[in-house]
């Protein structure tokens, strides 16, 4: 299989971090690449020097047998390389069939566009990947996922030599993700060369070639990946013996927790308008509550809403019995209520500030006294976390906007466990962290519950899920259809939950 | 910003309206002499200023002493004569001013009474006057376009004149040695330009030794002027006069001259306007010469329209013969500045 | 343009209305204020009243026209008043030469300016407000230098085709008026039908992601803040040609006026959305407000501020109240 | 872990970068202050800078105010405005009591702050337009109170604007006390690190609990206030209250102090420190070119370069 897009010894630096150090990395044809590494490794970066994102220091670009060098992402679209970068990137205001045209618009008289021609093929894009939406909808309104498939729904409608997909899965559920691999099968079979970022190893075996593995910048490994066990894989990901990761398990949850038997969080009937009916949902101290359900059923509302950052029409939420103040965030954090929210790159993490003053943000009146930040207690909580979490960063003072997705998020989770709260409620709290970090932090689920944290799990991944929740409350269409308890909470169970139903969108 | 600005409160609002028709005299050459426009010229009919309906268009707000006296004029003789009065007010902005005419004209104003904020650029008023014989007359300032067609008579002080009285002023004070600096007025402004026209030319001409070494805009403002004549007597220590475009500026000069630890007399100041503040600046010694613009434009702007839509013949130019405060008579005239 | 895809779950009719008020709020803010202005005063629909008020606003609109596009990428255009007057002064100055000279300078200076606020603003990635800023000091500086620090007023030949522009008339109604409805059309088929207009609302939206997807983020953002320049050029220009001068002490506060014509157009100031209909909405209620006031004649010139600050409040507070529903997610 | 302690050309070149950024207005305020000392005469005496200090001290502390404002993402252009209304009010106070009078003035900018920040935060109105709004209205309110200038005769008005502490000028005295305070209050307060996260991203902010609104509120009563100074301590230097042209075009002059000091204008970043040299270094551009009696064409000319001079040292690089 010939050759199209290769980098030799690429290096690129950013202040104070080698994201990457001398790295080769060859694309082939018809030949689906998968490019992984722990959180950090370097892998959006190479993809987006790759693409004329970055600039890299040093290292060459040879694409079609030709040396390149991109100066900027159209250029490189330009020249047959098609993206879909690990952050959903579309504008939210426009239209989804503006943003699948955006540049390529079919034009008729005059050169203005054929807005019907572009809302009948935007149609039939989605369509074929099993999306039917109201193309002529602003983005914004679609939920994460489907707006992950407008993306991919872009990215291969274009006539590109190469296609690259960071994390493209993270946001997927089960069924768009087969959609997903039926594409990336279409694609290779028509010579075109794939390359797949993910942190989900099953997937790798499942559709990918050929396998290359990034730490801390540099490549440590490629080759076909059927000649490469998922142990030995995930030890070259993470730098450790076989012996070593052999004795973990898949997921990292310990199983049952002893929950206490009074509710901690009650929420009763919260009703919002075309989002939530009705929902109520109930917490233990100790307990894992999972919530189930298709992408767009209002698992991220429900969360939402009991966190204060939506407001019901109607619907109470309380803690140990008492009723809080719907719609505020201050209300529900100082009762001990405290949300990872799911999109964390627009609603979690502050870009422009530092690890520490990240992690410090929400528990702040608490480190201060009479409204003068007390510094030292700050340090002090910043280090433990830091060293708890094992975040990686240049150092305390690092802008979390430079970190990686994944450090990002235990950026997060630090700032959340440092109010020590009653009610943790996370909504897709390992998409898009490394198989280590998932670990660990499924680990800290585990161990928080055991500690009387109550937990409200949201995840996509269907194990986790299962696996995590001593109950779980599945959701369709804003409405609970079903609660799995005890022995009820299996795999199978609940995809017959969420089948037997059908999908929202029919 | 056309002039001055100042004023002891207390006594401004009776200054205005006691001494309404106290002020302004016609200089020579006066009514009669000049060219003159009557109503058969100009087109339009004869009506009776009693049952006519005035509007007034004011350019600036009504914030310094010269335009609250002038605004004050014309409201009191329009009282007296009983006649129905429009007002607007262009709040210093031209564009605004043009629609200003335009809609007190659509609301059924038969003659035109306008302190323009700028000379060019009356096009489009003065044709829609035209079209329906509207009389326009201008006060302190003059429109570029035919008197007696597009307007009928102008009605105010010149500026070229005062700055040349203010070099009189200066020349005398200084004894025609020295240098001096202009504190100008805001810049693109017509009586900025006519002002230092004046004063330079007459300088050039009368007193070759007194060198204009300094010139800055102070805005018309007085913290402009302070600001700009503080920085002005550290670089130029040895000045000898300072002539500002305006009292207010010239108060401004006053101030930073007291800051800088200087004497009354130090360093002599003319200003051009006449009001209170800055006659009693002579009084006090800080300042030298006072040229007066006289802002009181009412009992002559009606006169004029009066007579005009009475069918007789009025003067398209009515140039008012300002008078200048000096320490001969500061003290005396202080009654007679706004 | 329908499409065949079946709507999951179509907006409420509540919903339906309040975006529709977002979107002509300004309308129905203008269609109040003129029923209301038409009743209180028996001199507002006349026709003369309402001509003069088309064309005086006439050539703000064209400003404003220039700053919706700059808006909708999520910049500001500070240099717009400056470059009004200076257009006004070079048109005035060039219509000796004739008409082509008169409308072309202005186009070219202010295209200029602008080219170079966009380059500024796009490769070297200053602040747009700080830029354009500098450019509203620097065009006024280059204006006082062409006037003899503002003394000279260069004069437009009444009788010349030029003038005509701003002084003739077509069915009763003023040249500069059918000008700028021709350049509103215009700028709305080119925001809405065009490529480029797509890029206009993209870099606005999101520009990070603009960029991903190969918008040539720079190339528009350059555009915009050129095409603004030539708007201001264009309509001191044909301001120039009305009044038959090229008067230098116009212009001032003028873009603060543009902008608040965009906003209450419905314009997000953040980027992202908007209309060009809205904005000459926007530009029309400044205007009746201001003849309103003068309508009711004797209000004090301090008052008149106070109550046309309360006025922008308002109708701003009505548009971000009619628009909070639909944007609550 | 990755690499930290990375030397390489082109980490070092990003630090001499990082630290022009920082530094820039810095350099430039030096670059005038030599320029003028070689030719400007008269320029290295004790009067001179006494002037220039007490010439920059109002522009500085309204540059403050809206340096809070930018850092939270906003901008407030009423701070014109409410100097000409902290006038007016301490004219028809006066008769009170200086002190009186003072805080009353002080209260009405952060009056007209509080509904500033009202329409921000609970409206929702950008505040690029709400203060608009205010701007006009404010000036319009000013005037209705005291329709024109007056002459302020209060001995300790009077005082307050020209004496002095050792020959360092009350003025700028307060100016610097000021300045101190408001960094201060960034850096150590946990209004200053909300105002901060805020400005950065709204949305985490909230959701991370602070309390937006009342921080958004505050910083714009903050801005009102300090404007409200200024306009107290000009008119104490003018000893007169002149509510038509006291601050006209301040908002232009203190934006361009914090931006030209390198705080960025999307938010999330304060530098007192670099406004402090903002404002200076506009003043010394501004003494420059009157002390050499530059015509107002020049003037104009002159400060559109040393702007985009300044921003284009100060500016964020590109992230390639
Ligand atoms: N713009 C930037 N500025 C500074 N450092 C950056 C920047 N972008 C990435 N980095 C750093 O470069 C390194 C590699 O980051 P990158 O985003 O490529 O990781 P990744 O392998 O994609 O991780 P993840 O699986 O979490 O997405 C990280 O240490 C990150 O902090
Ligand atoms: N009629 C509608 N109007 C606007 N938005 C809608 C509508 N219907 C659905 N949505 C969108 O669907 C989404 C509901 O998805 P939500 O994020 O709650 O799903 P989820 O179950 O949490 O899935 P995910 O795992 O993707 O978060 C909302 O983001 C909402 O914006
Ligand atoms: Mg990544
Ligand atoms: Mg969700």
């Amino acid at each position: 299989m010939p050759d199209v897009l290769s980098v030799a010894s690429l290096t690129k630096t950013f202040p104070g971090v080698r994201a990457l150090d001398a790295v080769d990395f060859t694309a082939r044809s018809g030949e689906v690449h998968a490019l992984i590494g722990e959180n950090g490794a370097g892998k959006s970066t190479l993809i987006k020097v790759l693409t004329g994102v970055y600039a890299p220091d040093t290292g060459n670009l040879t694409f079609n047998n030709r040396q390149v060098a991109f100066a900027t992402p159209l250029e490189a679209q330009h020249a047959g390389i098609s993206t879909i970068y690990q952050e959903v990137n579309l504008v939210p205001l426009m239209s989804v069939a503006r943003n699948l045209f955006l540049g390529r618009e079919p034009r008729g008289r005059l050169g203005l566009i054929d807005f019907r021609r572009m809302h009948r093929e935007a149609n039939e894009a989605l369509r074929r990947l099993g999306i039917t939406v109201d193309v002529r909808r602003p983005l914004r309104e679609l939920g994460v996922g489907t707006q992950q498939m407008v993306a991919l729904a872009r990215a291969v409608s274009v006539d590109a030599q190469v296609v690259i997909m960071d994390e493209p899965t993270s946001s997927l559920e089960p069924r768009e993700v087969q959609t997903l691999f039926g594409v990336i099968r279409m694609l290779r079979d028509r010579g075109i060369a794939v390359i797949y970022v993910s942190h989900r190893l099953e997937e790798l075996y499942e559709v990918c070639d050929t396998v290359t593995v990034l730490r801390d910048g540099k490549l440590v490994h490629t080759g076909p990946i059927a000649k490469l066990d998922r142990l030995h894989l995930v030890s070259l990901m993470l730098g450790r013996e076989v012996g070593e990761v052999r004795e973990e398990g898949a997921t990292k949850f310990s199983g049952d927790h002893a929950p206490d038997t009074r509710p901690i969080l009650q929420a009763d009937n919260l009703t919002m308008r075309h989002h939530l009916h009705d929902v109520s949902v109930e917490i233990r101290p100790g307990e894992v509550v999972g919530l189930g359900g298709l992408l767009g059923s209002g698992r991220s509302e429900t969360a939402k809403a009991i966190a204060g950052a939506l407001a019901p029409d109607s619907g109470r939420v309380a803690i140990a019995g008492e009723t809080i103040r719907t719609g505020s965030p201050p209300a529900a954090i100082r009762a001990g209520i405290s949300l990872l929210p799911e999109d964390r790159k627009a609603e979690g993490i502050v870009p422009g500030l530092s690890v520490r003053e990240n992690i410090a943000l929400a528990a702040l009146p608490r480190l201060s006294r009479f409204g003068l930040v007390d510094e030292s207690a700050i340090d002090a909580i910043v280090d433990t976390f830091m060293k708890r979490l094992r975040i990686k960063a240049s150092g305390p003072h690092q802008k979390v906007g430079e970190l990686s997705g994944g450090n990002q998020q235990k950026v997060l989770l630090a700032r959340w466990l440092a109010m020590n709260p009653k009610v943790l409620l996370l909504d897709e709290p390992t998409r898009g962290i490394d198989i280590g970090a998932k670990a660990e932090v499924q680990k800290l689920i585990d161990e928080l519950a055991n500690d009387g944290l109550a937990v409200l799990l949201i995840s996509s991944d269907m194990e986790e899920l299962i696996e995590g929740s001593d109950r779980v409350i599945v959701l369709k269409d804003g409405t609970v259809i079903e609660e799995l308890t005890g022995p009820q909470v299996t795999e199978d169970a609940l995809m017959r939950a969420i089948a037997t139903t059908g999908s929202p969108s029919d | 910003t056309g002039c001055a600005k100042s004023e002891d409160d207390g006594d401004k609002s009776s200054a205005s309206q006691d001494q309404g028709d106290s002020g302004q005299v016609v200089s020579e050459p006066s009514e009669g002499s000049g060219p003159t426009c009557a109503i058969d010229a100009y087109g339009g009919k004869k009506l009776d200023l009693k049952t006519a309906t005035v509007g007034f268009s004011q350019s600036e707000k009504e914030a310094n002493p010269f335009r609250i006296a002038e605004t004050a004029s014309i409201k009191a003789e329009a009282e007296k004569r009983g006649v129905k009065l429009l007002t607007a007010n262009a709040q210093s902005q031209f564009s605004k001013q043009i629609s200003d005419v335009q809609d007190l004209i659509a609301k059924g104003a038969d003659l035109l009474v306008i302190a323009p904020l700028n000379s060019d650029g009356w096009e489009p008023v003065l044709r829609a006057a035209s079209a329906k014989h509207i009389p326009i007359v201008t006060i302190d300032r003059k429109i570029n376009a035919k008197a007696c067609k597009d307007y009928v008579s102008f009605i105010g002080s010149d500026f070229v004149e005062q700055g040349k009285r203010a070099a009189d002023q200066m020349i005398k004070t200084t004894g025609g040695k020295g240098k001096v600096a202009i504190l100008l007025g805001a810049a693109g402004n017509n009586v900025t330009t006519e002002r230092t026209k004046g004063f330079e030319d007459r300088i050039k001409e009368k007193a070759p030794d007194l060198k204009v070494v300094f010139k800055q805009t102070g805005e018309f403002a007085r913290e402009k002027g302070q600001q700009v004549t503080e920085q002005l007597i550290q670089s130029k220590p040895d000045i000898t006069g300072i002539y500002a475009e305006n009292d207010e500026m010239g108060l401004g000069a006053v101030n930073a001259l007291k800051g800088a630890g200087k004497k009354a007399g130090d360093v002599k100041i003319v200003t051009v306007d006449g009001t209170r503040n800055a006659v009693q600046g002579i009084v006090d010694g800080w300042i030298d010469g006072v040229i007066e613009s006289n802002p009181r434009f009412g009992p002559l702007a009606f006169q004029t329209l009066d007579t005009f839509t009475k069918g007789t013949k009025v003067s398209q130019d009515i140039v008012i013969k300002d008078s200048a405060y000096t320490k001969t008579n500061a003290k005396a005239d202080l009654g007679k500045a706004y | 343009m329908k499409t065949s895809g079946d709507e999951p779950t179509g907006p409420t009719r509540s919903e339906r209305i309040s975006a529709l008020a977002q979107q002509h709020g300004a309308l129905v803010t203008l269609v109040v204020a003129v029923i209301a202005a038409s009743l209180s005063f028996d001199t507002f629909m006349t026709a003369d009243n309402l001509e003069n008020m088309a064309v005086s606003s006439a050539f703000l609109a064209v400003v404003a026209l220039g700053m919706t596009f700059v808006i909708i990428t999520g910049g500001i255009d500070l240099s717009v008043g400056s470059l009004f007057a200076l257009g006004g002064v070079l048109a005035a100055w060039g219509s000796q030469y004739g008409t082509a000279v008169a409308l072309l300078l202005p186009l070219a200076v202010c295209g200029l300016i602008g080219l170079v606020n966009g380059l500024l603003i796009a490769r070297s990635r200053l602040a747009p407000f700080i830029v354009t800023l500098a450019a509203m000091l620097g065009a006024r500086g280059i204006l006082l230098s062409i006037t003899d620090e503002g003394s000279k007023t260069y004069l437009v030949d009444k009788d010349s085709f030029f003038a005509t522009l701003g002084q003739g008339k077509v069915l009763g109604i003023g040249a500069p008026v059918w000008i700028t409805l021709a350049l509103f059309v215009a700028g709305a088929v080119v925001l809405r039908r065009s490529r480029f207009g797509q890029y206009v609302y993209a870099v606005g939206g999101n520009e990070d992601a603009a960029a991903l997807m190969g918008a040539p983020v720079a190339r528009t953002k350059v555009t915009v803040y050129t095409l603004s320049g030539l708007c201001a050029g264009l309509a001191g220009a044909l301001n120039a040609a009305w009044l038959v001068s090229g008067v230098t002490i116009l212009g001032s506060g003028m873009e603060l006026e543009a902008i608040s014509a965009v906003v209450i157009g419905g314009t997000l100031l953040t980027g992202g959305f908007g209309f060009i209909s809205g904005s000459l909405v926007g530009v029309l209620l400044l205007k009746v407000i201001q003849n309103v006031i003068n309508q009711i004649g004797s209000l004090d010139s301090a008052y008149q501020q106070v109550v046309s600050g309360a006025f922008l409040a308002l109708v701003v507070i009505a548009q971000t109240w009619l628009g909070r529903r639909r944007r609550v997610l | 872990m990755t690499d930290l302690a990375l030397g390489g050309k082109a980490a070092d070149r990003e630090r001499i970068l990082r630290h022009l950024q920082s530094y820039g207005v810095y350099l430039g305020v030096a670059v005038l202050l030599l320029l003028n000392i070689a030719v400007t005469p008269h320029f290295l005496s004790a009067e001179n800078f006494r002037t220039q200090a007490v010439q920059v001290a109002p522009v500085l502390i309204v540059a403050l105010g809206m340096a809070l404002a930018i850092g939270s993402e906003g901008v407030d252009l009423s701070v014109g405005s409410v100097m000409a209304l902290s006038t007016s009010l301490l004219s028809l106070y006066l008769g009170y009591g200086t002190w009186i009078a003072l805080i009353v003035a002080i209260i009405g900018g952060a009056a007209i702050g509080l509904a500033n920040g009202s329409l921000i935060a609970f409206i929702g109105i950008q505040p690029i337009v709400a203060t608009l709004a205010l701007m006009v209205a404010g000036r319009g309110l000013a005037l209705v109170l005291l329709p024109q200038l007056k002459d302020v005769r209060d001995p300790t008005m009077a005082s307050l604007g020209s004496g002095d502490v050792l020959g360092i000028p009350y003025l700028a005295l307060i100016a610097a006390a000021l300045a101190l305070l408001v960094a201060f209050v960034v850096r150590r307060t946990t209004f200053g690190r909300q105002l901060l996260a805020i400005g950065d991203s709204r949305p985490a902010a909230r959701l991370a609990g602070l309390p937006v609104r009342r921080v958004l509120i505050l910083v714009y009563v903050c801005s009102g206030a300090l404007a409200a100074i200024a306009g107290v301590l000009a008119t104490a230097r003018l000893t007169a209250s002149d509510p038509t042209s006291l601050g006209n075009l301040m908002e232009l002059s203190a934006i361009t102090a914090v931006v030209v000091g390198g705080t960025p204008l999307s938010g999330g970043r304060v530098r007192i420190g670099g406004t402090v040299a903002g404002a200076v270094l506009i003043q010394l551009l501004t003494a420059t070119l009157i002390k050499h009696d530059l015509p107002p064409s020049w003037t104009q000319i002159a400060q559109a370069i040393v702007i985009i001079l300044a921003v284009y040292a100060a500016r964020e690089r590109g992230k390639r």
